[in-house]
């Protein structure tokens, strides 16, 4: 489905928005008032998105998932469109990384469902997802060039047109330079644009990024972000994007949810400030976005305040030992 | 050569070097100082004349028999670790299965085998060559298998977002990141490859290392046994050596050394 | 010698290092051990099994071993090569190293081995043997192949793998091939090859002469030892006996009732017990050295003595 | 030295706070201005510290380093005083990393001074600097108060009583529950805070952290913040933070550089804005830090658009293949 | 027992069970419908009747013998093996003189050894001891030592701050680290172990599984040469799970199997 419309690619830039701001995605427009939630279902469903009959691409109801005996995430509801970008945030520990193995079919939850592209089977999850995970994973012995084309081999291609076929993109993300370097030999932010890359390539509908920016200075993040907001819109990608930036998450995301709660689950839903495609500046500008971002930190402050034993609090005042 | 080159292939040759001069001068003092018969442990002079003095007639053919038996023996030998490997690897159950006939294979001393082979395979070179790959195939089969199962289980997950089916993840993580244990493997198998074919001639042979070395110890001419060691040391060294090196070109993305 | 057994209980004893694994030619030495005769003669004997034929000459000459059951030949080739051993009693007076094949192989004597493949325990001499065996019966030993086939001589004689073996034992591998078929066989001596002592009983030669305590242990060993082949010789069931708990698991009660019987009459010695006649060891010798055996000249004569051995 | 200062630790924040106030830190206080340098040695000095006679804690001059045949910093200089908080930031791959690894003797320059507490040897350098490497290098067979405890062990430290000298820190960084696992059973964030932990703990006159809070969530990180410069400011700790979060580095560190150009040396230096112990949102709002920050901003943008060949350029325009 | 947990065993008990009945109905197969004469391969009904013909008298005696000879003979091989490798990787120049005379200790064949082993050591166990240990040392050792040279090197640089000194490095991070390649060596060499000692009996002896096989073996007693075979495959198999185990109990964070 997402593969015809991505098939419009290779138009120059200018053409693909001006396509894109005749024909919006499927995203829905909502009022630009921040629908602020306590954790009930149709509240999520509210939040989630298409009023339309088509059934969302990603779709969960009640998931609940206990690690090694630790309930992480308990009656999580959650459902992504085709085409929409939802990001993610939440106190560090909270389980959004765990969220997006399970949506990879990764993970089995414990209970609830759990489906995308309307398939609930582990692996036909994993079929319509691509990841990037924390760590970037890639594959020590492979120069950066082959490591963001293994995908491209995975499906077939020979060696040397995977190669040729990344190459530019390579080079829009300045990795021309390092692309024949192997992790090792890479910088941290190196690395980390090779695994979103990487994923990218993977062509899926889904791609779940966990934090795939958090290495880069700040312009070169800013303007991946830009990339990153073109590329998915043209591509009809729906994205699952966690980000510890609130900023970010309001920059790329139609709706930003925030994971919190011990176990977690979706406990605040932000959306409708992105009236896409909306110049930067001007999204940074919006007080519908700043409004966003205060509920969303007020939020996860509260989440961290609310239960003394939560991971990821640091407590400021008392004594520290120096160990 | 540059002096860094020059100092590079100095750290790498001398120590090697010196450690063998120190134990030849060992050796000589032992033989020289000590009233140990020289059918017990000939001078190293002995033994390098018997080397001289037999080579052309009888030490070259042999070790070009056992050489050869040690070869094929050891190219069937990883070709099968490598096919079991992933037969194993990939068929779960198979590998319980399996894994205790493997090790039986390693219970069956040859003396036991011998008659067996000879009878299905004559007194060729064929059964030294199945003696050498069935001593040789364990090690490699074991190191591979443990280097596939070490992989970061994360990397696997995320491999399989990204368009990996179970034949890309074994071909494109899980060997490649095999390789370096793979390679101990194969340091290990190599080192036994040589002695295995001698074993293989000890149970019944017209030709090569073994079967002179069966012949020369009753005759008490421990100087050509000794020649046949030394000859079969240096034989193993090579292949140790072209064991090293597969695995520094194969592997270029590993830590080096300490 | 009583005294010296109370006092000294461990000087006392004696490590007889076998030719081979326990077997019905050792019956001379494992009916004594099971009549009490070397209790009796004050010496603790114990037998080991070595790692090879070449065992025995070394750790005689070293003094690892009191003593060891060794051949004629490998005793001359020991002496040549300057080792410290010397010969003190012919436990099988005779040659019985066979030449066996199996009907037909296309071998009914020496004159058909053109052409065929005979397998050895892997010893050179054996090689030299058969090669000579040949030439005095016309053949071109380049036209015969050897195989080494270390302790398994007659499971490929068996099978057919080989058409003849040279270095097994009528009285021993010959009854155990009886029971697969047909197998002829030809001693060395029918042969043409000069008649030599199959086992004997070798000693470390400087440590006689030097520590009599161990002479006189050699003597006690062998004494008691000639009584046990007196009583194996009177009544083979004896040695029968004596002769079962060594070999467990490896004959069957029947065949080794067969191969005593066989065997008794091949370890009679007319001369008396042990002794060994020096006409034949020089002899012998010379045939090893004009055959190139021998990297010296030994005199066979020097490579035995019957001192040791008790009066006939 | 450091370490009587650092015997002071243990009293309450607030006398501990007090303390600092009336005592001044060696820390300089630099007129509130920036000083925008072009790269010079003596601009560099200038911005680099204590007028006083004191030799530098860390010393670099004409610092040169060529990875693998290709330079990737050059002639660079950097004084660090004892107890000074340093912030390094720069565009990805231009050599922040690789100054932190030169910093502390795990390599060596092509040319160029090195020293730390006045030795240039490698090995005396290891030896004066405790290491947070971008990835988190904590070891998988133990668990996360094992791995916090590692320097304790590593300088004799029985195993008990390592594990209970960490315990209290694990609890102020909110990882009480998660101590009993193991890295591969441990979040992003936990795993971060717990590297940065074992470096603290090293207890080194010279904290070298690369990105130590990039895991983690706004709050949680406003936090680590907070306590990290209330900590190294008890212990006289001096701090090399590679950062890319400009805030971050304007709100941790006295000075901030900013490496740019190819081979990368210090081409900005920011300092001065900072009242220690000024509080968090006192400073946030000050005037002078916002221009700090643009101008930090204005050097990165710079730097990546000046060389078009630079990693870490993302070109914005133009057409994009996908892969 | 749970109903998962019963699952389990039956996922790891019967696959082996199974492939071991196959092997076995096989064998019995071969030799119902073949004319393979039974001194060449023995029914599985005549080796189980030799095995408890002879278990009180001769086997169990040998089996305790050749059992005791293995685990000194793995416990000294394993010692040296960890002692070698600390050794060696501590001192660079001296890892390249001795890893040729490593590798040198291989390739004498047991037979040429064996003569020197008795007299230096008499026919008792040590000789046999000595044999197992050499035959068993390698594969640990050099398993271990690629272990422990692949360690991260980022890892290693980080710890070098962190106080750590050569010593905490092997200790804390390049031993743990090695661990499970270690594993995979001893596997290997416990897998050599009882035959070794088997070819330590061969060089002389006059008691335990290898002395009795050589008698048997050239009287044709096929039947009591499997039946210790068959010793000797469940003293491995036994020694083998017991790697495995100690290898699950000592590695807790590492992936475990596909
Ligand atoms: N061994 C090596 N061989 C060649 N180039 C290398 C090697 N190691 C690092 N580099 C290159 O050196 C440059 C600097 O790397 P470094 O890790 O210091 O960057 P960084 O500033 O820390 O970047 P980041 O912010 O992305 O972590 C990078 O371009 C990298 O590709
Ligand atoms: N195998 C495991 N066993 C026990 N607990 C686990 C395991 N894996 C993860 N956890 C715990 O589950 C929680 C959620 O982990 P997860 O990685 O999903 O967090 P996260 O939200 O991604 O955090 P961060 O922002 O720090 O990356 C953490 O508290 C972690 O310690
Ligand atoms: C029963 C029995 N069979 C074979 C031999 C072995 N063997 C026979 S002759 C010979 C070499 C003589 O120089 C060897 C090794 C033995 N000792 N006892
Ligand atoms: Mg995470
Ligand atoms: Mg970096």
């Amino acid at each position: 489905m997402h593969r015809t419309t991505r098939a419009s690619a290779g138009p120059s830039e200018a053409a693909s928005n001006a396509a894109h701001l005749s024909q919006p995605t499927a995203t829905p427009r909502l009022p630009p008032a921040a629908h602020r939630t306590e954790r009930t279902a149709s509240a999520t469903a509210d939040g989630a998105g298409p009023a339309s009959a088509t059934p969302p691409l990603v779709h969960c109801a009640g998931v609940s998932c206990t690690l090694d005996g630790h309930p992480v995430l308990a009656d999580l509801d959650l459902d992504v469109a085709a085409g929409e970008r939802i990001a993610v945030i939440g106190a560090s520990g909270c389980g959004k990384s765990t969220l997006l193995r399970l949506l990879a079919g990764l993970l089995t939850p414990d209970s609830g469902t759990l489906a995308v592209a309307g398939r609930t089977a582990a692996r036909d999850r994993t079929g319509a997802c691509a990841l990037t995970p924390q760590g970037d994973s890639l594959l020590p012995w492979l120069d950066l060039t082959d490591n963001v084309a293994v995908p491209l081999r995975n499906r077939g291609m020979r060696h040397r047109a995977a190669r040729a076929r990344v190459q530019a993109l390579l080079a829009d993300w300045g990795l021309a330079e390092a692309a024949g370097r192997r992790p090792a030999a890479l910088s941290g932010g190196q690395r980390q644009r090779a695994a979103l890359l990487r994923a990218l390539v993977a062509d899926k509908p889904v791609l779940l990024a966990d934090e795939p920016l958090g290495a880069l200075d700040a312009i070169t993040r800013a303007d991946a972000q830009d990339w990153l907001r073109r590329r998915l819109r043209e591509t009809a990608t729906a994205m699952v994007l966690v980000t510890h930036d609130v900023d970010e998450a309001l920059v790329l995301a139609d709706r930003v949810l925030l994971l919190a709660g011990r176990p977690a689950a979706v406990r605040l839903v932000e959306s409708g400030w992105l009236a896409d495609p909306r110049p930067r500046d001007e999204l940074v500008g919006d007080p519908a976005l700043a409004d966003a971002r205060a509920r969303l930190l007020a939020a996860l402050r509260a989440d961290r305040g609310a239960d003394p034993t939560a991971t990821g609090g640091v407590v400021t005042t008392g004594r520290e030992r120096v160990a | 050569m540059t002096p860094r080159h020059g100092r590079a292939v100095a750290a790498h040759v001398l120590p090697p070097t010196a450690a063998v001069l120190v134990v030849l001068a060992a050796w000589w003092a032992v033989t020289a100082w000590t009233p140990l018969p020289a059918y017990l442990l000939p001078s190293p002079g002995a033994v390098i004349t018997a080397l001289v003095e037999n080579w052309r007639t009888v030490l070259w053919p042999a070790t070009a028999v056992t050489g050869a038996e040690t070869l094929f023996g050891l190219g069937v030998g990883v070709i099968a670790a490598f096919l079991i490997a992933l037969v194993v690897h990939t068929v779960t159950p198979l590998r319980r299965a399996i894994e205790p006939l493997l090790v039986a294979t390693q219970t069956v001393p040859v003396a036991v085998l011998a008659p067996l082979l000879t009878i299905a395979l004559g007194y060729g070179i064929a059964p030294k060559v199945v003696v050498v790959a069935l001593l040789t195939f364990f090690p490699v089969t074991v190191s591979l298998l443990a280097g596939m199962e070490g992989v970061d289980p994360a990397v696997i997950a995320t491999m399989r977002t990204l368009w990996a089916r179970p034949a890309a993840i074994l071909w494109r993580v899980r060997l490649p990141a095999a390789l370096p244990q793979a390679f101990a493997g194969l340091r290990i198998a190599v080192t036994f490859a040589p002695v295995s074919a001698v074993f293989g001639e000890y149970a019944g042979a017209s030709e090569g290392l073994g079967y002179h070395m069966i012949q020369a110890i009753p005759r008490l001419r421990t100087d050509v046994v000794l020649a046949e060691v030394v000859i079969l040391t240096a034989m193993t060294a090579l292949l140790y050596l072209l064991v090293a090196w597969l695995e520094h070109v194969a592997c270029p993305w590993r830590p080096r050394g300490r | 010698t009583q005294g010296a057994v109370d006092t000294d209980q461990t000087s006392r004893s004696v490590d007889v290092l076998l030719d081979w694994t326990p077997n019905p030619d050792h019956l001379a030495l494992y009916t004594a051990q099971a009549a009490g005769y070397y209790d009796e003669a004050g010496v603790d004997v114990t037998f080991t099994t070595p790692s090879g034929t070449a065992d025995a000459a070394k750790m005689v000459s070293l003094g690892q071993t009191d003593l060891a059951v060794s051949y004629e030949p490998d005793t001359l080739i020991a002496e040549s090569e300057g080792l410290d051993v010397v010969s003190v009693a012919a436990l099988v007076p005779r040659s019985i190293t066979s030449l066996m094949t199996w009907s037909g192989s296309g071998i009914s004597g020496p004159e058909d081995l053109a052409g065929h493949t005979v397998g050895t325990s892997g010893l050179a001499s054996q090689e030299t043997t058969v090669d000579w065996i040949a030439r005095q019966h016309g053949v071109d030993p380049d036209t015969i192949s050897y195989v080494n086939l270390s302790q398994g001589l007659n499971q490929p004689l068996i099978d057919h793998q080989v058409d003849a073996t040279f270095g097994a034992y009528p009285n021993i591998e010959g009854v155990e091939l009886a029971e697969h078929g047909d197998f002829p066989s030809f001693t060395a001596t029918e042969m043409g090859v000069p008649d030599y002592a199959e086992l004997v009983v070798i000693a470390q030669r400087s440590r006689l002469d030097d520590d009599a305590d161990y002479a006189q242990r050699v003597r006690d060993f062998l004494a008691a030892t000639a009584r046990g082949q007196q009583d194996a010789e009177n009544d083979p069931q004896t040695a029968v006996a004596a002769l079962r708990e060594p070999t467990a698991g490896a004959y069957t009660d029947e065949q080794l009732r067969t191969m005593v019987e066989r065997t008794v009459p091949l370890t009679v010695n007319d001369r008396g017990f042990g002794r060994q006649d020096t006409a034949d060891w020089a002899t012998y010798a010379n045939w090893m050295r004009d055959n190139g055996l021998l990297e010296q000249d030994v005199d066979g004569a020097s490579g035995h003595t019957n001192d040791l051995l008790p009066e006939v």
